[in-house]
């Protein structure tokens, strides 16, 4: 109980109590309709996240972490389509908002940070191309202020002499480089959302640093709220201030990031960080979690997990609610680590 | 070749090897560059004259950024690229020198396990072809025999026999990468090369793989090397660890005394911006600067440019490697 | 030159995760032929032109079981049943249900003989100029170096110089008959193949299965052949599927400019271009009948390769 | 995107409506679609049928040939042989050439020499003019002289295009070709010529003979002939040439159109091997070698009888075509009244060649080029159907002409015709029977000029006499009887097998017709408003 | 960029040098000029003295070497039946197939990008499906017969355009053409769209295959991330990564408009070089055939070079480097 009260008396969540989220993700089913037939993809997931906030959406491959991060922007492409839910950016629900409004809203309100830099850029148009039409997609404004405009917002990012790369084509520039110009297109409207879907991994360790202080100072800077989407719980550990673990669709743990590593609830998210060499002794065999990811479609009803899960039971068979068990942190799970979890 | 010999003679030694990767002016190019064109050779130093040694049963983690020429240094020792300078010697012989039978003992000795596990296995072999293949060309195992013989490794590396029938796209990436470990333990390896053979997969799926590397160095006495970008991976599993910056070794020593005090500054910082999970709402204070292009490495010490300690001779003098502490080198000038 | 860590796990797609995740559980085993089968199979209208053309190639093997008439044997075509309209009863008592062209052939076994000898053309010739293609695509391919910058010039010059013209001349400097054409066609088309092959070997090339397959010491024919050929395949199908259209067309071409198949044995090719005359005199059968015929082979054919580009295409994959 | 493509379709038939209201036709002008397309405007460049039909247009010889091939007083107003080796010309008085200058016997001197000489010819004139002295006598009055009697005399100065001293005689081709030097005494005057496209006449006003109807003439050169067709039938031009047999049926019946028909001195015939005893391209009924059977007379009949030409006159041809039985249509000079297309007899045929000691027939192969005659690739075919009937088991391969002569004339690996059964076809430029008999039917003499076209090398002493002495004969009743004679024994022996006479069709608006002409040209001369 | 060059005139100068000797000796195995020239009542005498006036009596090799030797001061010989240079002859003629050939290009480009474009978008609608069956046909039919198909339709029954043959000239900025007139752009259609068909078929499938692959690129997916409307999207950041590709194909494909204006100059009787050669190979005008054939290849050499230009402009990755190896 101990642990209840020191959640309760966490100064950011004293605070995010006061403002009203930026976005609210409430049950949000994201399907796709396959030849072999639906894939959850997002099923039945709920968060928010508020002004200046960093979730970290974590998760392996498959779990619908991505899916999440385009079901926000209205960029989901059949055969998928958001089935049910709601979307709440503001106040405004983005499920049912007509596309000109979610074409307004993109880039402008609620921008987002792709994976592989290499590829997000069009490799035809220059960098200033690039982004002043970002600028004049939601602003009148001459081409001169919105070159203005994007030079500042490259030389936020710490590029060295942006005159030069907005004169550049993305293949002039490095991984690092390029990541740095999406960010800043990313920045470049003064949005209130950023989603950024594993922005760092592609990069390398030292390049990622850079990068991660940059999204870090922006943020706080800006007020920008951001959702980090990456599968490295060690990155959001660093960056984020809440995290949520993904599992197969459904969002199995949230919480306050030093809670949620510290003392993971969920069996999954106990599996998942035990899995993390550095979490091991050295040249010892690691505390891997047994068997694969389910496969989406056809998945049996009940806890996705179950079939890996060292405490699954019966009870399993039953898909388990979201439940708060403590301030903050919120579990879909029938047998948490919770004892360990209060020590 | 005697057992005594071969446990004083390293496994695998790698000696002054260099890769170049030339691009060079055909008549039409050095025509234009008589005419003014300012055209030149374009070389790429992937490697830079590498001196490592690998003893049998030891685990070497090598590790750096891209570009620093690793999986190339790599691919040279599996053999399936030749240096252009330097040997690789198999027990003390040099592969590029063998014929017959102890190449092809040469060959089989040293395997690769790859990063990508969707292009390493071909799409269109089904996984008792992949994994049997050279085995029964190279008459390891008789047609006959090949069936039995492929359960057995499979059920080595933790698959299902039954499977084997299937190809690749059937699997996921982590059973992929149990194929492809499979297919390198069929010509009964001594010594595995894993070029970031864990990076392409889920944080859970590698630990299982870690896990499995470990089980099969003790059943079949392998030796590893292990190239990885990821710095926590290699800690955990490495006894030595050989960090290159650039086409050259900056430092190599044995993984607990770097992990606790890199010496080289490029070590220093690429250990302390690994990110962590004990490091909380760290304020990330990244080295500046990009990596160099391989094409134009910087003069020196590659690093220096990068380098918050650098001083006039690092950008003018390749630091030497040097023994700095027991079974330690590093290659900084601050250690002159 | 190391290639780095570049996981791509979160597929923005994710149905691109579902089938290896639909396979892996074991609920369906499906191999590729299963799959392409099922996949091939979802379009309506590439089943309808498969079916149809299997019904042509049918019916073209068994043409002297189902014609009243064998249009190459000169005794049984009479010159006095020449541009009967269709359903005249011929001389020697059948039903011409198509009519007949200028020398008195029944054009109902025309065509279907026709249609023998402009598969066999465009099937042959595909074939031998996909063997060489492929082989000297692959060769550039893998060797690399002068052998692939010798060999692609060729390349370079065969595809520069039209196929039509390339045919013509080879035509007019040979003479006719089917071994004529079919070489001209395959000289005409092995460089499409080659580029193709090479396009494809080159991306495989670079894969790591084949550095793999070189580490555990398997010869250079070997990784060719068994390794890489297979997985060049699918554009060649693709590629091999249009082209024969385009050769049966080519070699219609190519008896309108007098060059084609000899007079009395008629191709399509040559039933369309000797019916050709007679388009404006109001006996449409003679030109429009066969050109239905090639219309439909043709049509039936790409119908097939779209399919199988698409279904064949990693690309498009969903 | 629909709107893009509506919208180039709408351009397109804008402009051609636009077009359409632009091109009003001039009642004095006329468009010939012509199906072969002159090399030159020069008309001593390249002895071909398109290049003297342009020529007789502008220019004209000393001798026009009528429609029939009939002499004709052209810049000559009578001619006489003199004596055996002098033929006397008197010219027409008072023509003017299109440049205003007067015409007279140094034009036809120069014209004679120039003839014969003019660089890159690739066929020069000279065949006309070879062992001809031409002499002026007086402005007036020129003598031709030979060395031996030249019966034939007229024929082949009706063929040389007189061109003006002053000019064209030092003219080049391209001078021609471009005008500079393009004057002649013909019924129409030279404006362009557009190689490829087309050649542009003017009617002469001054012509010596009949006004010129057409004051505009384009001919057009459209090679195929479906799209000729079409080209009368949009109403591009007002006539076509060389209508093709598949659609004459369909044009007669068509009242907005007028066709004109007319035989030509076309002849095609049947070679057979001659002289070879193992001839390539016959064989035993079971593939095996044989003697060749077409050296037997019989068996050369029996082919005659077997092949029923009126079949092929009405269905190959369409009617496009006369049963031939010797080799000029009557009415030619030379032909024999007593030849008669051989009768069709396929159980003749056959008890001919069980005669011949082939009851079952053999094998052989028909030769045919397929770009060169009406329909010569069916025929071939029809030709094989019949003798297959009759037992000769026949097939065909037919090439283009390219290819076919040079195998036809002097193929085989020793330089001799290659094929053992021929189609081809010969029209008589004289217009007169010496012609076909001297080249088809002598005995091949190299040396001597005889034969250059017997590619069955036929060889009979008595028809060699016989056309030797006819052309030795200036008496015309005389040499009539002579090369009637050895017409009739060369046939009759079976030196070549005639099928038919070409019919040549022109095709014309309403409210114009051609009199059709024998030696196949289009002239606008020869077209009439009704 | 001047390697590049370079590189480009040494190989030019070995294909076309190569292409010279194969076309020289290949054509000289066809039948014999002679036949086709010669008037059949011409006798030997006649016949050699042709033979000896077109050179036709010397060893080939002979032939071939005077024949290079005329083609270094331009000199390609002179054509058999003409009389004239055969240079002269087909640049005579090529301005006719040249804006034929334009023509054509700008048709396929004008209709089979925006098709394709649409079928690319939308693959499932039922006009995309109509697009794509309509340019399987555009290739299944040969051209001659779609070609007279066109006329019969269009100028016979129709009466909207002229059946054959080009218009009226104009010259414009140095250039004569008939695109120039109305007379000329009513001439010109019919051949131009025959011609174009078979490219606009082969473009509507390059952009259509191009688009889908696009569409699911990220740079697409980011560039609507971004809130672009639809039209930028699909306008500049869609067309301009797809037109590459497609603008390399269609360059390289107008080499093949040129050499199939064989097949549509002989049926619409435009006065082309590709008649012209058509003609020329009916009657064995070698001259012309060699300098014909010469002349393409040079063409090709220039429209590969163009191309590959072009494509630098579009494409910024591509530099005119290292094309060789």
């Amino acid at each position: 109980m101990t642990a209840v009260d020191e959640t309760m008396e966490n100064p950011e969540i004293q605070r995010d109590d006061e403002t009203a989220p930026t976005l609210v993700v409430e049950n949000l089913k994201t399907h796709f309709f396959t030849r072999i037939g639906a894939v959850k993809a997002v099923d039945d997931v709920s968060f928010s996240v508020k002004t200046g906030e960093i979730l970290g959406l974590a998760g392996e491959s498959g779990s619908g972490k991505s899916i999440t991060g385009f079901s926000i922007l209205g960029l989901i492409d059949p055969p998928g389509r958001v089935v049910s839910g709601a979307i709440r950016f503001k106040g405004e629900d983005l499920v049912t908002a007509t596309p000109e409004r979610l074409q307004d809203l993109r880039g402008n309100r609620i921008a987002m940070i792709f994976q592989d830099p290499m590829m997000t850029l069009n490799p035809v148009l220059r960098i200033d191309t690039q982004m002043i039409e970002a600028i004049q997609a939601h602003r009148k404004m001459d081409k001169k202020a919105a070159r203005q405009r994007a030079y500042d917002a490259l030389e936020m990012t710490g590029i060295p002499s942006p005159g030069e790369r907005l004169n550049a084509y993305p293949h002039q520039l490095s991984g690092g480089m390029r990541q740095r110009v999406a960010i800043a297109i990313a920045f470049l409207n003064e949005p209130d959302l950023i989603i950024a879907d594993e922005p760092t991994t592609a990069l390398d360790v030292t390049i990622q640093a850079q990068i991660l202080h940059e999204a870090q100072a922006l943020c706080k800077r800006t007020g920008t709220a951001m959702i980090w989407i990456t599968h490295d719980l060690a990155v959001v550990a660093g960056l984020a201030d809440r995290i949520a673990v993904m599992y197969a669709g459904r969002i199995v743990e949230t919480g306050v990031t030093d809670d949620v590593i510290d003392k993971p609830l969920h069996p999954y998210s106990v599996g998942l960080l035990g899995s993390v060499p550095s979490a091991n002794k050295r040249g010892e065999r690691l505390n891997q979690i047994p068997g694969m990811t389910p496969n989406l479609i056809g998945l049996p009803p009940g806890c996705a997990f179950k079939a890996r899960c060292p405490r699954a039971s019966d009870q399993c068979d039953a898909t388990p609610e979201v439940s708060e068990l403590l301030p903050g942190r919120k579990i879909r799970c029938h047998h948490p680590h919770f004892e360990e979890a209060a020590q | 070749m005697t057992e005594q010999a071969s446990s004083s003679v390293p496994l695998i030694e790698i000696q002054g090897v260099s890769k170049r990767f030339v691009k060079r002016l055909d008549f039409a190019g050095k025509l234009a560059r008589r005419l003014g064109a300012g055209l030149e050779e374009e070389t790429v130093h992937a490697v830079d004259g590498v001196d490592l040694s690998i003893a049998q049963g030891e685990v070497v983690g090598l590790v750096g950024e891209s570009g620093c020429g690793k999986s190339t240094l790599g691919r040279m020792v599996a053999g399936i690229m030749p240096p252009s300078d330097g040997a690789v010697l198999y027990k003390g012989r040099d592969i590029a020198s063998l014929s017959g039978d102890d190449k092809l003992e040469a060959t089989f000795a040293v395997q690769m396990i790859f990063q990508d596990p969707f292009s390493s296995l071909n799409p269109r072999m089904r996984v008792e072809d992949i994994v049997g293949e050279a085995p029964v060309v190279h008459g390891l195992v008789s047609g006959n025999g090949k069936s039995d013989y492929v359960d057995e490794i499979l059920t080595k590396v933790g698959l299902d026999p039954a499977l084997k029938r299937r190809y690749p796209h059937q699997f996921s990436g982590g059973q992929r990468q149990r194929i492809g470990i499979a297919r390198a333990l069929a010509v009964k390896p001594k010594f595995l090369v894993c070029d970031e053979a864990i990076a392409a997969l889920d944080v859970s799926i590698q630990a299982q793989v870690i896990n499995l590397f470990m089980d099969l160095r003790e059943e079949f006495d392998l030796t590893y090397l292990f190239i990885s970008h990821d710095l926590s991976v290699v800690e955990h599993i490495s006894e030595r660890v050989v960090i290159m910056y650039l086409g050259r070794v900056v430092e190599a020593a044995q993984a607990e005394a770097l992990f606790a005090a890199p010496n080289h500054p490029y070590a220093r910082a690429l250990l302390s911006e690994v990110p962590r999970l004990d490091q909380r709402k760290r304020d990330f204070q990244p080295i500046k600067g990009e990596i160099p292009s391989p094409l134009d490495p910087p003069p020196g010490c590659h690093f220096h440019p990068r380098c918050p300690q650098a001083f006039e001779a690092c950008s003018s003098a390749r630091p030497m490697l040097k023994t700095i502490a027991p079974d330690r080198i590093s290659a900084c000038h601050l250690n002159d | 030159m190391s290639t780095e860590a570049t996981p791509n796990l979160a597929g923005a797609d994710g149905a691109a995760q579902a089938a290896p995740e639909l396979a892996e559980t074991g609920a369906v085993v499906e191999t590729p032929f299963k799959r392409f089968v099922s996949e091939f199979f979802e379009s309506r209208v590439a089943m309808g032109a498969l079916f149809t053309l299997v019904a042509i190639i049918v019916a073209a093997i068994l043409a002297p079981l189902i014609t009243p008439q064998d249009p190459y044997d000169l005794g049984q075509v009479d010159i006095m049943d020449g541009r009967l309209p269709p359903g005249s009863e011929a001389f020697a008592e059948y039903t011409m249900v198509l009519g007949s062209d200028g020398a008195g052939r029944d054009l109902y076994s025309a065509i279907l003989y026709g249609l023998r000898i402009s598969l066999a053309v465009g099937i042959t010739s595909g074939l031998i100029a996909i063997a060489i293609g492929m082989s000297v695509g692959l060769l550039a391919a893998y060797v690399g170096g002068r052998v692939e910058a010798i060999i692609m010039r060729i390349v370079d010059l065969q595809l520069s110089f039209p196929a039509a013209l390339v045919a013509l001349m080879l035509v007019a400097l040979l003479g006719k008959g089917i071994d004529k054409i079919i070489l001209a066609l395959v000289v005409a088309q092995w460089a499409y193949y080659a580029r193709t092959v090479r396009g494809s070997a080159l991306v495989e090339r670079s894969k790591e299965y084949v550095e793999a397959a070189a580490s555990l010491g398997l010869s250079h024919a070997r990784i060719m052949f068994r390794h890489i050929l297979p997985n060049c395949l699918a554009p060649l199908i693709v590629v091999g599927t249009i082209q024969t259209a385009h050769a049966i067309a080519l070699e219609a071409t190519l008896s309108f400019l007098g060059v084609g198949l000899p007079q009395t044995e008629p191709s399509l090719g040559v039933l369309i271009a000797n019916g050709f005359e007679y388009m404006l005199s109001g006996k449409y059968w003679i030109s429009v009948f066969p050109g239905l015929a090639l219309l439909i082979t043709i049509v039936s054919i790409n119908l097939v390769g779209d399919q199988l580009r698409d279904v064949l295409n990693p690309r498009l994959k969903r | 995107m629909r709107n893009v493509t509506t919208s180039v379709g709408c351009a397109c038939a804008a402009v051609a409506l636009m077009a359409g209201l632009a091109t009003s036709v001039s009642a004095e002008s006329l468009t010939i679609g012509i199906s072969a397309e002159a090399t030159s405007v020069d008309p001593h460049f390249h002895n071909l049928t398109p290049n003297n039909q342009i020529a007789t247009h502008i220019f004209g010889g000393l001798v026009n040939q009528d429609s029939k091939q009939t002499m004709l007083p052209g810049l000559a107003v009578s001619w006489k042989p003199i004596d055996d080796l002098t033929w006397e010309f008197k010219l027409r008085e008072g023509v003017k050439f299109h440049d205003g200058t007067d015409f007279n016997a140094d034009d036809v001197v120069c014209s004679f020499t120039r003839a014969p000489d003019v660089p890159n010819s690739p066929s020069s004139f000279g065949t006309y003019t070879k062992g001809k002295t031409v002499v002026k006598v007086d402005d007036m009055t020129v003598h031709i002289k030979t060395e031996t009697p030249y019966p034939v005399m007229v024929n082949d100065v009706s063929l040389i295009h007189i061109v003006s001293n002053e000019k064209g005689c030092s003219g080049t081709t391209e001078q021609f070709n471009n005008g500079d030097v393009t004057v002649g005494t013909g019924p129409y005057k030279f404006v362009s010529y557009t190689p490829g496209e087309k050649i542009v006449l003017t009617g002469n006003p001054d012509y010596w003979g009949d006004k010129p109807v057409f004051s505009d003439v384009t001919l057009r050169p459209i090679k195929s002939s479906p799209s000729r067709v079409a080209a009368l039938l949009a109403g591009d031009v007002d006539m076509i040439d060389g209508v093709p047999t598949a659609d004459l049926a369909t044009l007669k019946k068509n009242d907005d159109l007028q066709i004109s028909e007319g035989v030509s001195n076309r002849v095609i015939y049947l070679h057979l091997d001659h002289f070879r005893d193992d001839s390539p391209f016959v064989k035993a009924k079971d593939g095996g070698p044989i003697k060749n059977p077409l050296r037997d007379a019989k068996v050369r009949k029996a082919i005659s009888m077997a092949i029923s030409r009126e079949a092929i006159a009405e269905r190959v041809m369409e009617g496009q075509a006369i049963p031939a039985g010797q080799l000029l249509p009557d009415g030619f000079f030379g032909v024999s009244e007593n030849l008669k297309p051989m009768e069709y007899d396929a159980k003749g045929a056959k008890a001919l060649l069980t005669e011949a000691g082939y009851p079952d027939g053999f094998q052989l192969r028909i030769h045919g080029p397929n770009d060169r005659y009406i329909n010569d690739a069916k025929i071939a075919e029809a030709i094989a159907q019949m003798l297959t009937r009759v037992g000769v088991q026949t097939d065909v391969e037919t090439m283009p002409r390219s290819v076919y002569f040079k195998r036809a004339s002097r193929g085989s690996p020793e330089g001799l015709p290659e094929f053992s059964f021929v189609l081809v076809g010969w029209g008589a430029g004289s217009g007169e029977a010496s012609s076909p008999l001297r080249a088809l039917l002598h005995t091949y003499d190299k040396d001597r000029g005889f034969g250059a076209s017997n590619r069955g090398r036929y060889s009979n002493a008595e028809v060699d006499k016989l056309i030797e002495e006819a052309l030795a004969t200036v008496d015309d009743a005389k040499r009539q009887d002579l090369l009637a004679k050895a017409t009739e024994i060369a046939i009759e022996d079976g030196g070549i097998i005639p099928l038919h006479y070409q019919v040549n069709a022109w095709a014309a608006k309403k409210g114009i017709s051609y009199r059709a002409r024998t030696d196949e040209q289009t002239r606008a001369y020869d077209v009439f408003k009704e | 960029m001047s390697e590049f060059m370079i590189r480009r005139f040494f190989q030019s100068a070995i294909v076309i040098l190569a292409m010279s000797a194969i076309v020289f000796f290949g054509v000289n195995v066809v039948g014999d000029p002679v036949d086709m020239l010669i008037n059949p009542e011409a006798d030997q005498a006649d016949i050699e003295a042709t033979i000896r006036a077109l050179g036709l009596d010397r060893p080939i090799g002979e032939q071939y070497l005077f024949f290079l030797k005329g083609i270094w001061v331009g000199d390609f010989g002179k054509s058999f039946i003409f009389g004239q240079p055969a240079l002269q002859l087909i640049l005579q003629r090529m301005p006719a197939t040249m804006e034929l050939a334009f023509a054509a290009l700008f048709l396929s480009i004008i209709i089979g990008i925006p098709l394709g474009l649409f079928a690319g978008l939308k693959p499932e609608s039922k006009v995309s499906k109509g697009i794509m069956a309509s340019s399987i046909m555009g290739f299944s039919l040969p051209t001659f017969w779609v070609g007279l198909m066109m006329i019969i339709i269009f100028a016979v029954e129709l009466g909207w355009l002229p059946s054959t043959g080009r218009g009226d000239t104009a010259t414009f900025l140095g250039i004569t053409s008939s695109l120039f007139t109305l007379d000329g752009l009513s001439h010109v259609c019919l051949p131009a769209f025959n011609l174009a068909l078979l490219k606009i078929s082969l473009v509507v499938r390059l952009t259509r295959a191009g688009t889908r692959e696009a569409v699911h690129q990220d740079y697409i997916k980011f560039a609507r991330a971004k809130g672009l409307s639809n039209r930028r999207i699909v306008g500049v950041h869609l067309l301009k990564n797809i037109l590459i590709p497609v603008v390399t194909v269609i360059g390289l494909e107008f080499g093949s408009l040129i050499a199939f204006s064989v097949v549509t100059e002989t049926i619409f009787a435009w006065p082309g070089m590709g008649k012209l050669l058509i003609e020329s190979i009916l009657v064995l005008d070698r001259p012309v055939i060699v300098a014909y054939l010469m002349i393409i290849v040079a063409l090709f050499v220039f429209i590969n070079l163009v191309v590959d230009i072009v494509y630098s402009l579009l494409d910024p990755r591509v530099r005119l480097r290292d094309q060789g190896a």
